[in-house]
């Protein structure tokens, strides 16, 4: 060891000042503590989920701050993990996860874990039925009631089913079936809509326990053999944005008990059509409510082509229906994200390289990179 | 320098992962050119494991290109332990699964294809492929490659590789 | 759908024959089985364990088959994984494996699981003390007795004791504290090796029940401060290998109740001390029993380069300690291992690429490699 | 291909993980010429959150060349949320665990620097550093960093980063 040492400090004496004389020796330390987070989440904050495909038992959430690219922490989140849920005052987080008595075999157990923002810690966990929607990550496989009292969890043996908890209460309130809808797509207080295989939704109504009052099965809003939307709809305000496999918009009004849907719109024009752009990836739509800007990621593609990354983030405003800008990103991405604040910030990464790029959101000017974060890294979220 | 290409190509495969073949052989091509300063070693197959196709069939089925693999999402089971239509050792098949519609080069004719998974173990992190001829949304589950059909299984959701079976011709299209 | 068909029809018709007309169809397939292994293995199988440092939740053993460059199956063995046990008769395969009731939190349990060979499933577990030593794997963290009859399971919680497993009975024996000393070397059919920080084995017999009839001390066989040897060992009939941090090799007799150290060697001459070569990495010696041939990976470099990964095979012959072969591997690795049988194979991982490497043990020549082989593959086994 | 170069990066580290910081310059050495057809991007460092070193102390507790580092396996609390002697939020730091004896070339003094792991989650999986300056074999416990000190914590053995925390100075070695 000492001749190492010797070595060493030859080296550093060719590139640091010489030391001064009687500086000062490093006082011992005390054992190391855990960092606490603020209680106010900074808005420029993103949590980056990873579902982990080769080591599925494995879930994980990762916490950056966009504004520094620092890495702020993480949560082991369980098997075939999707995202977490965040309550609009981020006082806590709720998480849909599943385990196994052996990891990979024996009993199966889902539940939500609360998790306190601040310290990144457990709290506590409600079992659920052990039947979570085993499906590709998107935002639409459990979501809360805009009121953030119920939290939705869309569920899959194969039967259809959903399962409702309180999460105030922090109780199973129950499970209901939901034969041919799936995914949960939030609408009030009370109400959420289910996406069935005719190309309709089915409103489903709750009373003040979480109890299902309702099932409604409405008429289709699109044509499943002309033209499939993605389940990657994303809400605006009062409305959902549906984007189909070639790019048509359909918007559907869910403020009133039946859904409405509005008039169909296209992110391409004739020109970009036959120059085969398409919306692909895991995430591909990101809605930044205060400006009504829709964010589309986008690619050149064929049928087939849906899911494929795309380099493209191209901007709309969902009022006049316009496109008001072209972002090309520096990495192909699968997922999108945009801040919520007013100078929001765009994030973007690819499952295939676990690298989170950072845009300025409004500029689309590029602001830095942050590596190794995951393995497959599926969602983006922002507080 | 030797271990450099050698990483190169499995980055391609990682960034190959869960993109579609046509952007997978984009990247290789771009990747070949990227290594080309550098031999490639000798190296076996990923996957060998896979009798060779049923009479009337052609191709490689331990290749993503394969042409029962047109829907297919997920790692190839004749590089797994198993074949296009057998399950590795100690995995189970999940019965209930989604289907594709492909086009057999040989005989130019449309068949159904079913996309059992086999579960009970982890990943096996061989061969991922990923293509979505005619995939659907997961609101659509059997048309639909979105889905660990593990879930249907006896080992639950917990998912190891993927199989493609023919059931039989597709009724023409019109 | 229809047209891509179409245009690929078009691009294969340029590839391929043209398709005979009124070929038969093919017919519809039954649902998939599951294979069934050889009921003997082909001594040129070998298992691949990963520790899966990124999600040591989900450790994994692959097999695969050296002459074919086939991956054979693999099995799911839970967080911290090290390597499985193989009886010498091959007819069932023990796993010491680490599971938490919520994957990374809550309850832990350690058990061994039984698996069968041939088809790879669980067969049964016993559950055992939750202490298995967590530490970076070696082929000493357990051990079976020479006569197949009792499993022992090093733990480290930092106390350091034993568990003793009896796996034809299936039942846990009891445990044993051995403070000061780790690991485990079986030396007989009633008795097993650790080694002890004073550069001493510490001697433990059973009886026929399992249970720990004595604890004996011994002499250093080495000087620690002077010169420490890896924690490594190979055996080689009845004597434990151990090779230091700069090469020499210390010979220990483990036939009789005491061991029986013998004359130190090195595997350098004087030349190749001062080029500096080193023994390397996390599995850097591999014996073949009935040549009696030392394979050692080896690298040039200085102190603390003693886990570093060579490129470098070198081959001795243990009667003699002559030299007598230099392999140079086709890349660089940590871990080395070499088939039982007569027409031997010598194979080769590195735990930063995951792609096994095959060669001709005798002639050292290169044979072939299996890529995607997990993701930090740590230790190399032979049945 | 935009993205060889920096897939070519992270190859790199995946590479260095798990082998000696010389070993890991040697290689990120011979990388850079590599990827030298490509301009790189600009990056953040991958961590970019410790406090700067306490007085008396130089460099950069991010990367693996901190002095401090000197007998260190397993990733950077700096990388992961916490410090060079903080833990991530929501871990559990373990008490016990192996010292290294490291020379602060501020200084030119030796210091015994205790290596404690955060512990309660999964791995970090940033900033992998290993360097075995002292280290020693499992069966001397406490100078080796071959083992999971979390077996200490009240977490068990859930290990998720590592941090290098002063305890004084070394006595003059002889």
């Amino acid at each position: 060891m000492r001749s190492l040492t010797l070595q060493k400090l030859v080296l550093l004496a060719w590139v640091l000042p010489q030391p001064a004389i009687g500086l000062a020796e490093i006082k011992p330390e005390s054992m190391p503590e855990s960092i606490v987070l603020p209680a106010d989440p900074n808005p420029h904050w993103v949590w980056v989920s990873d579902v982990v495909f080769h080591h599925m038992a494995d879930g994980k959430a990762y916490l950056v701050d966009g504004d520094t690219g620092r890495f702020l922490g993480m949560l082991s989140t369980g098997m075939g993990f999707v995202g977490l849920e965040l309550p609009s005052d981020y006082a806590q987080i709720y998480s849909p996860e599943t385990y196994f008595s052996r990891g990979t075999r024996g009993e199966r157990t889902d539940v939500i874990t609360f998790y306190d923002p601040r310290e990144l810690k457990p709290t506590g966990e409600v079992v659920i039925p052990p039947k979570r929607f085993p499906g590709m990550p998107t935002h639409n496989h459990s979501a809360i009631t805009d009121d953030d009292r119920f939290l939705i969890v869309y569920n899959f043996t194969p039967a259809q089913s959903v399962s409702v908890i309180d999460v105030r209460e922090r109780r199973l309130v129950g499970e209901t079936e939901t034969a041919g809808c799936a995914l949960v797509l939030p609408s009030g207080d009370r109400r959420f809509q289910m996406m069935c295989g005719d190309g309709s939704l089915l409103t489903v109504t709750l009373n003040d326990q979480g109890e299902v009052t309702a099932k409604q099965r409405n008429e289709p809003f699109f044509d499943p053999q002309a033209d499939w939307v993605t389940e990657k709809a994303v809400r605006f305000e009062d409305t959902w944005i549906f984007v189909s496999f070639k790019g048509n918009v359909y918007p559907v009004d869910v403020s009133a008990e039946r859904p409405k849907p509005g008039p169909v719109w296209s992110l391409f024009n004739q020109a970009e059509r036959e120059a085969s752009w398409r919306p692909g990836g895991l995430q591909h739509l990101a809605v930044h409510q205060t400006s009504g800007k829709l964010y589309a990621l986008v690619h050149q593609g064929g049928d087939g082509s849906h899911k494929d990354p795309g380099q493209d983030v191209w901007v709309y405003d969902l009022k006049t229906q316009r496109q008001l800008q072209r972002i090309e990103l520096d990495k192909l991405s699968t997922a999108i994200e945009v801040s919520k604040d007013d100078t929001p910030l765009l994030f973007s990464i690819f499952i295939g390289n676990p690298t989170l790029d950072i845009y300025d959101a409004v500029s689309g000017k590029y602001l830095r990179s942050v590596e190794e974060i995951g393995l497959t890294p599926t969602l983006l979220q922002t507080p | 320098m030797k271990w450099l290409d050698k990483l190169s190509e499995r980055s391609a495969r990682t960034l190959a992962r869960n993109s579609s073949r046509r952007s997978f052989i984009a990247r290789v091509g771009t990747l070949v050119l990227g290594a080309a300063a550098v031999p490639l070693l000798p190296v076996a197959r990923a996957g060998a494991n896979s009798r060779p196709p049923a009479p009337g069939e052609s191709g490689d089925p331990d290749s993503c290109d394969y042409w029962r693999y047109c829907a297919i999402d997920g790692y190839l089971c004749g590089c797994c332990g198993g074949s296009f239509n057998t399950c590795p050792p100690g995995t189970t098949v999940s019965p209930i699964t989604w289907i594709g519609t492909c086009a057999n080069p040989v005989d130019g004719k449309d068949y159904i294809v079913s996309y059992n998974d086999c579960c009970g173990k982890s990943s096996c992190g061989r061969c991922m492929c990923n293509r979505n001829e005619g995939d659907r949304p997961v609101y659509q589950p059997f048309l639909s490659n979105d889905i660990n059909w593990c879930a249907g299984s006896s080992a639950d959701v917990v998912y190891n590789c993927s199989t493609a079976v023919v059931l039989g011709l597709a009724v023409a299209e019109s």
